[in-house]
């Protein structure tokens, strides 16, 4: 019996830190279900801190990992720059690495020992914009953050939307540094459209956004288009603000998949009330499914490339968000996509399915083949 | 016409939250001088206590008078330990320990509480809209606007006209000299301190509606208090009025004017202001 | 054309106002080549402004100021230093961190253009610092050159103030209140240094001390709110019930 | 009320440096004290340990019958010490007006008495103190004593930078005071002459310790002792 | 100081080279951190420039560096000069509009540059590669050492950068100028008064001090072969302040002190618990403020004197 050391890189502190949270917390409630220990072997799994979007420091703690723990997989990785930034350097050292979150589209073709098991925002970008024209919202307008997740959903949207017969009456991007949503909302409401399409870093300001949104836009008819803002974590923080917001999300959190239950209770038994899994939790939680199938197929001491191979074997398997696969070309996952409507049911908002669009594929690969 | 009042009632009451949050600052960093990049802390720790309570049902205002007096105390007890050393050793002394202060106060809060986002409810009878006439406004937001009014006019009264504000600056000036004609320095340093954080605990709780507490509000928020304190003029309570005002304003018209440049027009603003004005806006007397 | 062909520091019409206060009021003054003049007048009068305008620390509202025939006005004060024209100052103005050597080679440093040298350190600063040493024997504070000036007690930092002036070799040399806190003791010796300067050096001494100015000065300027009220000999001046009045009192001259 | 002064054995300096060692002297009720000495012998460093400005070693100080070493340097200003610094020490950042406000306790001279003394100072009331005059500030320093009821006060060059005129009507209030209220007063001066003939008894200091006292009057007119302790024979030539 | 002194930082960083194992890459960081805290050193501590705008330098090198060897050329010591060299253009520019003023006006000033930069190279994503960063290959340092995987050509080309710019620093702070810096510093009325041409000597030493954080950032890209906006965040320049008043300002040597410690207690407290090592930092800058008048190189004094003591037998006081 051997330990395989996984090292995971993830965000622990500062501004960011929730993602590191959710990271350890689905580590805990999978290895809970699971066990530590794979036919015999132990799996060990080391975490890193990067502390927030710092791509040299993630390159080098992925180095300390594979060169001083000698570790057999890494994984990880909440934002897309630290992703890419360890790209030259699995490839150079035949790396596997799962990647637990960050969904810029290209990463996995930065080097050919990535595989992801989040989701990538086109993917969850996408189905929306189909979906949209097809049930009144004709003319939209976009609100992202100016950044490139928030550039690659807007990208996404607006050529699906078009295609699909839709009208973008304008596109407004607004700064990170944002505290007050206000004037930019206000722009939108001059607009008249039937929807807003808005996409927002996560934590305070998309909070921020969906209450602005519920303030001004809401009462004057506008729509609310987003992808992953209302996920059930963050719903009690909006508040009722949330209520029919439109969502598209590779996750929903209350769905009844038999392992998406037990996740949930044992979340909440382990962590309290207010824990409930999300994307990233899904993320780690099937990052480590993956491992331990390799582990259980391939031994302790994999060859890479080996890995690479049955990785890139057509596997599917069940997630707690449904079933799952990874494309054998991309390494990038296909999942269903959920379409719903955020709704207050018995005294709880929860986000409430109308549609699931099946085996969804990153868009932006079929487009830039 | 519609639009542009809306949008100058944003800029007052955006105005207003950089005010309300800053003016502790104005206190501690512009009339103490002390380079106290702990400021954040003491308000997010006013933001959360207040939190707290609600959740336990304490109502709004009692909780928001409780926070503030608890941040008061709390900046007492911290002043009497490890800032009352700090006054003669310089501003890059004052970086560090302020600094380390801060990240004690946000790993403190993470630990107490987790990374989520804190949600501090407001009554439901600020909570909605009111009606203007031609549309509905954020009720919210007007109280904001006639908070911040008040809050002005009252440290305005109380510090930068009495004597106490007379004989902080001379403290501050010389505290040697200040001893030596009879001022008790100590006790005015804690009083002030006390206050100072008392104020930024009362941004904290009033401003979180729009400056949304987490641990890292600390760190997140500082650059936007320093702004104001530095555009209005060290020590100035009426230079950081009109610099709140003046950055809420432009800042929100231009946001909506020109999104484009949005991301550029705060730190153009103010990168223009301090090149016209070195001194800010309205400084004290003693160096305009 | 010679330097000598103009006085070394010549003001005409000089203005300045801080607000309502009229500080100065149309100033001429005339420096010749050696002169010893004294400025005095009753507190508040303008003098240290004056001299700050004259300086290029403050801007002059009006007025030309020429330094050896070479209009002045729109440089800068260390601009007008470079051309010669040095300063002490009323309340001390010293480097507090350094020894005391030190503050007087830094200027030597400068007057010698080495400053701008970034990587030759031994030479040009060992010269500068034996230069120094000589400025410090000459005002007598030799025995404390090592010493932080910020531990040196206040006599002493009024005598550095002159050495550091003088240090700069100036051809104009604006003293304000060189003798002030100093005991008359040394404030003999600073008049021993001073009558030792090359002639053709211009002075300018601001004093309240009576003793020292009509010691030194060839001649005297009273300044009342920001005008010349006289100009003259000692003796016409000690004697004049004006200057009497407003600034002399019954002080033996 | 009156009150005097002790020093016994006195030592006291900068940090670990001792400046002033071992000095004892005594100023009664009402009494007045020259204190001359050259650059550096401690003049100023004695007048800042009786406000407790310094580093104090060992060594006893009594106000009337009230050790005050342990007190600190406010209490001290509050019970009657009042204390003009050599370098003015001016606050920067108040006005004429405020300086005076903040430095004045019941009992002490009024704002506008000061500016009665100084009319120069009074139209200069609303300048910040970095904006005064030399002189002018150190008028404003002698008026900040002033309005702080002082019982003893410790004057510290006070006539510096001062116009002749102004230093008459100085002298002039100085003694008025000296006589009215019977104020202690404690001063240190270069002007060795004017120093001496405002004041009753006169020490000398040197090296931190007192190499001369005496009357006022016998040391204006012993001028040999003034030359080998002052050196101020060479003025006088 | 006894030469031997000198010896050791660098004896120490060689040894670090042969010992390091998996630890070498996080050597270079912290050998590009210290040339950034040591660049901030020259600014800050010597001439008194109070500065959170140091991002700006650290963050235009590293681009520099990234897109001349995406486009231009991809040798690592040519890419270094011209970093560097358009680094302290920059400098010069921003320096002329803003070093005419002082304390927190300055201070804000130059976070606003770096403030302002940071968003337009984030608009300018077409170039910069926006927040997903630029990734870019490296040819080999002289053309004859490649980059390798174990980071060793990383650490010793950091390292002998850092020499030759440490060289440069130590004459510079020694010089006539440096001297004259220290004046300023105090009291620049004075220096005025004897002549000194304070703004130009303040824009010379500020771009001498942006070249060397420009190199810094450079090296950041070179090493990792990746720049990301972060290089441009407001952390670095707070962190880079820490790291230098933590070690110690105007010691030079301080800056290695400083950046070596707060990245080991960092990397190391964040290891023991991802979570919480801000308790641990944050005391530590407390602790130092409170019971260390000079940074830690007071510590590095002391022991220097107890050792003296030692050696001698006896207290030569
Ligand atoms: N920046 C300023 N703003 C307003 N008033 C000023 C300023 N600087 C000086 N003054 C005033 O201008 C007048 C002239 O000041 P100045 O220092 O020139 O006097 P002075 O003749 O040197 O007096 P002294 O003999 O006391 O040194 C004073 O009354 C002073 O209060
Ligand atoms: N801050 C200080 N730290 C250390 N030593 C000091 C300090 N201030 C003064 N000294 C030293 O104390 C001694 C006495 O200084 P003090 O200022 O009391 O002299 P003084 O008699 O008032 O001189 P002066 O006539 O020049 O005002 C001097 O040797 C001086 O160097
Ligand atoms: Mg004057
Ligand atoms: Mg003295």
């Amino acid at each position: 019996a051997e330990t395989v050391k996984v090292g995971v890189i993830g965000v622990f502190s500062g501004g960011f830190a929730r993602w590191g949270e959710q990271f350890k917390q689905a580590i805990e409630v999978f290895q809970k279900h699971h066990g530590k220990v794979v036919n015999g072997n132990t799996i060990e799994i080391i975490l890193r801190d990067a502390g927030g979007p710092d791509p040299a420091k993630a390159r080098q703690l992925a180095e300390e990992l594979i060169l001083r723990e000698k570790v057999q997989f890494l994984a990880g990785f909440a934002f897309t720059p630290n992703a890419m930034a360890v790209a030259e350097l699995i490839t150079e050292a035949k790396m596997p690495t799962v990647i637990f979150n960050a969904a810029t589209a290209v990463i996995t073709r930065r080097s050919p020992y990535f595989v992801r098991v989040s989701f990538t925002l086109p993917q969850v970008s996408a189905p929306i914009a189909v979906w949209a024209p097809k049930n009144g919202i004709k003319k939209v307008v976009t609100v992202v953050s100016d950044y490139a997740p928030g550039h690659d959903s807007e990208q996404t949207f607006i050529k699906v939307f078009k295609a699909n017969g839709g009208e973008i009456l304008e596109s407004i991007r607004i700064p990170l540094s944002t505290t007050d949503f206000a004037p930019f909302f206000e722009r939108v409401l001059q607009q008249k459209p039937d929807a807003m399409f808005m996409f927002g870093p996560g934590g305070p300001p998309s909070v921020a956004m969906i209450n602005t949104w519920a303030s001004r836009l809401k009462p004057a008819g506008i729509q609310l288009v987003t992808t992953n803002e209302t996920q059930a974590i963050d719903l009690p923080k909006i508040g009722r603000a949330a209520i029919d917001a439109i969502g598209s999300s590779n996750f929903t959190e209350i769905i009844d998949t038999p392992l998406n239950k037990r996740l949930r209770a044992d979340m909440t038994a382990m962590f309290g009330p207010d824990q409930v899994p999300d994307v990233a939790t899904v993320g780690t939680y099937d990052g480590l499914q993956l491992i331990y199938m390799t582990v259980a197929k391939l031994g302790p001491r994999p060859n890479p490339d080996d890995v690479m191979k049955f990785w890139t074997s057509g596997l599917k398997w069940e997630s707690p968000r449904g079933p799952i696969a990874i494309d054998p070309k991309e390494r990038d996952i296909i999942q269903g996509v959920h379409l719903r409507r955020v709704k207050e049911v018995d005294g709880k908002l929860i986000n409430v399915d109308f549609e699931i669009v099946p085996d969804v594929k990153d868009p932006w690969k079929e487009e830039n083949k | 016409m519609a639009t542009a009042t809306v949008i100058l009632l944003d800029g007052l009451a955006y105005g207003m939250v950089l005010f309300i949050i800053s003016v502790g600052l104005t206190v501690t960093m512009g009339l103490m001088r002390v380079v106290n990049l702990a400021h954040g802390g003491f308000a997010m720790a006013g933001g959360y206590l207040a939190a707290m309570m609600i959740r336990a049902g304490v109502p709004f205002f009692a909780a928001a008078a409780l926070a503030t007096l608890a941040a008061g105390i709390l900046g007492g007890i911290a002043e009497m330990t490890v800032f009352r050393p700090l006054y003669r050793k310089g501003e890059l002394a004052q970086v560090l320990m302020t600094f380390g202060l801060t990240f004690v106060f946000i790993a403190a809060l993470t630990w107490l509480f987790g990374t989520d986002v804190k949600i501090l409810p407001i009554p439901s009878y600020l909570a909605g809209p009111v009606d203007l006439g031609f549309r509905t406004y954020p009720t919210y937001r007007l109280f904001l606007i006639v908070v911040g009014l008040l809050l002005f006019l009252l440290v305005w009264f109380v510090i930068e006209g009495s004597l106490y504000g007379a004989r902080l600056r001379a403290a501050v000036d010389n505290p040697r000299m200040a001893r030596a004609v009879g001022i008790d320095v100590n006790r005015l340093f804690t009083i002030t301190f006390v206050i100072g954080c008392a104020l930024a605990g009362f941004g904290g709780v009033i401003g979180a509606e729009m400056l949304q507490l987490d641990p890292f509000y600390a760190l997140r928020y500082l650059v936007l208090f320093l702004v104001v304190v530095a555009v209005g003029g060290l020590g100035s309570f009426k230079g950081s009025f009109v610099a709140a005002i003046t950055l809420g304003v432009v800042e929100t018209a231009g946001k909506f004017l020109f999104t484009d440049i949005a991301a550029f027009l705060l730190f153009a603003l103010v990168f223009v202001l301090l090149l016209w004005r070195p001194n800010g806006l309205l400084p004290p007397k003693s160096v305009a | 054309m010679s330097a000598f062909a103009h006085p070394a520091l010549s003001v005409r019409g000089l203005c300045k106002s801080f607000g309502a206060l009229r500080v100065a009021q149309s100033i001429d003054l005339e420096l010749a080549h050696g002169a010893r003049v004294g400025l005095i007048g009753p507190n508040g009068a303008g003098k240290t402004t004056l001299v700050n305008l004259l300086t290029g620390v403050l801007p002059a509202d009006a007025g030309t100021i020429s330094l050896e025939g070479e209009v002045i006005d729109k440089l800068k004060p260390e601009g007008r230093v470079r051309r010669g024209l040095a300063r002490t100052h009323q309340i001390n103005t010293l480097l507090v961190e350094e020894s005391v050597r030190d503050n007087v080679a830094i200027a030597i440093a400068e007057r010698e253009r080495v400053a701008w040298s970034m990587l030759r350190y031994a030479k040009a600063w060992r010269a500068c610092l034996e230069e120094a040493d000589e400025r410090l024997r000459e005002m007598g504070i030799m025995d404390v050159a090592d010493r932080r000036v910020s531990a040196l007690p206040y006599g002493q930092q009024r005598l550095l103030e002159i050495a550091i002036a003088l240090a700069l070799k100036p051809r104009v040399l604006l003293l304000d209140e060189p003798a002030a806190g100093v005991p008359a003791a040394e404030a003999h010796h600073i008049h021993e240094v001073l009558e030792r300067l090359p002639a053709e050096i211009a002075i300018l001494i601001i004093e309240h001390d009576m003793d020292v100015v009509f010691r030194f000065a060839r001649h005297i300027v009273v300044m009342v709110q920001g005008r010349v009220l006289k100009r003259g000999a000692p003796a016409e001046i000690a004697a004049d019930p004006q200057v009497r009045a407003v600034y002399l009192g019954r002080s033996t001259v | 009320m009156s009150l005097g002064l002790g020093v016994e054995n006195l030592s006291a300096g900068y940090g670990p440096t001792v400046v002033l060692d071992g000095l004892s002297l005594e100023v009664p009720p009402g009494g007045t004290l020259a204190v001359l000495g050259r650059n550096g012998v401690g003049k100023t460093t004695l007048l800042a340990t009786l406000m407790g400005l310094t580093t104090l070693h060992h060594g006893t100080i009594k106000l009337g019958e009230q050790a005050i070493e342990g007190l600190p340097t406010h209490v001290r200003n509050r019970i009657g010490l009042g204390y003009v610094p050599q370098e003015r020490e001016i606050f920067p950042s108040l006005t004429a007006e405020e300086n005076l406000a903040v430095s004045f306790h019941e009992g002490g001279w009024s704002i506008e008495a000061v500016f009665d003394l100084f009319p120069a100072l009074k139209e200069r009331r609303h300048n910040t103190g970095n904006r005064l005059s030399g002189g002018e500030q150190q008028m404003l320093a002698i008026g900040r004593a002033l309005v702080g009821a002082p019982r003893v006060l410790l004057l510290d060059e006070p006539l510096e930078g001062l116009a002749p005129i102004v230093i008459e009507a100085l002298v002039e209030a100085l003694t008025r005071i000296q006589r009215e209220s019977g104020v202690t007063m404690i001063l240190v001066e270069q002007k060795a002459e004017l120093a001496l003939s405002l004041t009753r008894d006169a020490v000398i200091l040197d090296r931190g310790r007192i190499v001369f006292r005496g009357s006022s009057a016998a040391l204006k007119a012993d001028e040999a002792t003034q030359a080998q302790l002052l050196g101020v024979a060479a003025k006088r030539r | 100081m006894n030469p031997a002194w000198h010896a050791l930082p660098w004896l120490l960083a060689i040894a670090f080279y042969f010992t390091a194992g998996g630890y070498l890459s996080l050597g270079t960081s912290i050998l590009v951190y210290i040339l950034l805290t040591l660049s901030l050193d020259l600014a800050l501590g010597y001439a008194g420039i109070i500065t959170l705008g140091h991002a700006a330098f650290f963050g235009f090198g590293a681009y520099g560096a990234a897109l001349f060897a995406i486009h231009v050329n991809a040798d690592p010591l040519l890419g270094l000069v011209v970093a560097t060299a358009v680094t302290a253009v920059f400098a010069v520019v921003t320096g002329m509009l803003i070093l005419h003023t002082q304390g927190v006006t300055l201070l804000m000033l130059t976070l606003a540059i770096a403030v302002l930069l940071a968003e337009a190279a984030n608009r300018a994503y077409k170039v910069t590669g926006g927040d997903d960063g630029l990734q870019f290959t490296m040819g080999p340092v002289l053309g004859l050492f490649r980059f390798d995987l174990w980071g060793q050509t990383a650490y010793l080309y950091t390292l002998v950068i850092l020499f030759v710019w440490f060289v440069i620093a130590w004459k510079v702070v020694h010089s006539p100028f440096g001297r004259s810096l220290d004046g300023i510093r105090q009291s620049q009325a004075r220096m005025r008064a004897i002549g000194t041409p304070v703004w130009w000597r303040l824009i010379a030493i500020y771009a001498i001090s942006a070249a060397m954080a420009g190199s810094a950032g450079a090296l950041s890209a070179q090493t990792t072969r990746f720049v990301g906006l972060n290089t441009l965040g407001l952390l670095v320049s707070g962190i880079a302040v820490v790291m230098l008043v933590l070690g110690g300002t105007r010691r030079l040597y301080g800056a290695f002190l400083g950046a070596a410690v707060y990245v080991v207690v960092q990397d190391f407290a964040a290891k023991v618990n991802p979570f919480y090592w801000m308790f641990v930092i944050g005391g530590l800058l407390m602790a130092t403020v409170l019971f260390l008048e000079g940074g830690l190189m007071e510590v590095l004094d002391i022991g220097r004197r107890w050792l003296r003591r030692l050696l001698r037998g006896s207290d030569p006081t």
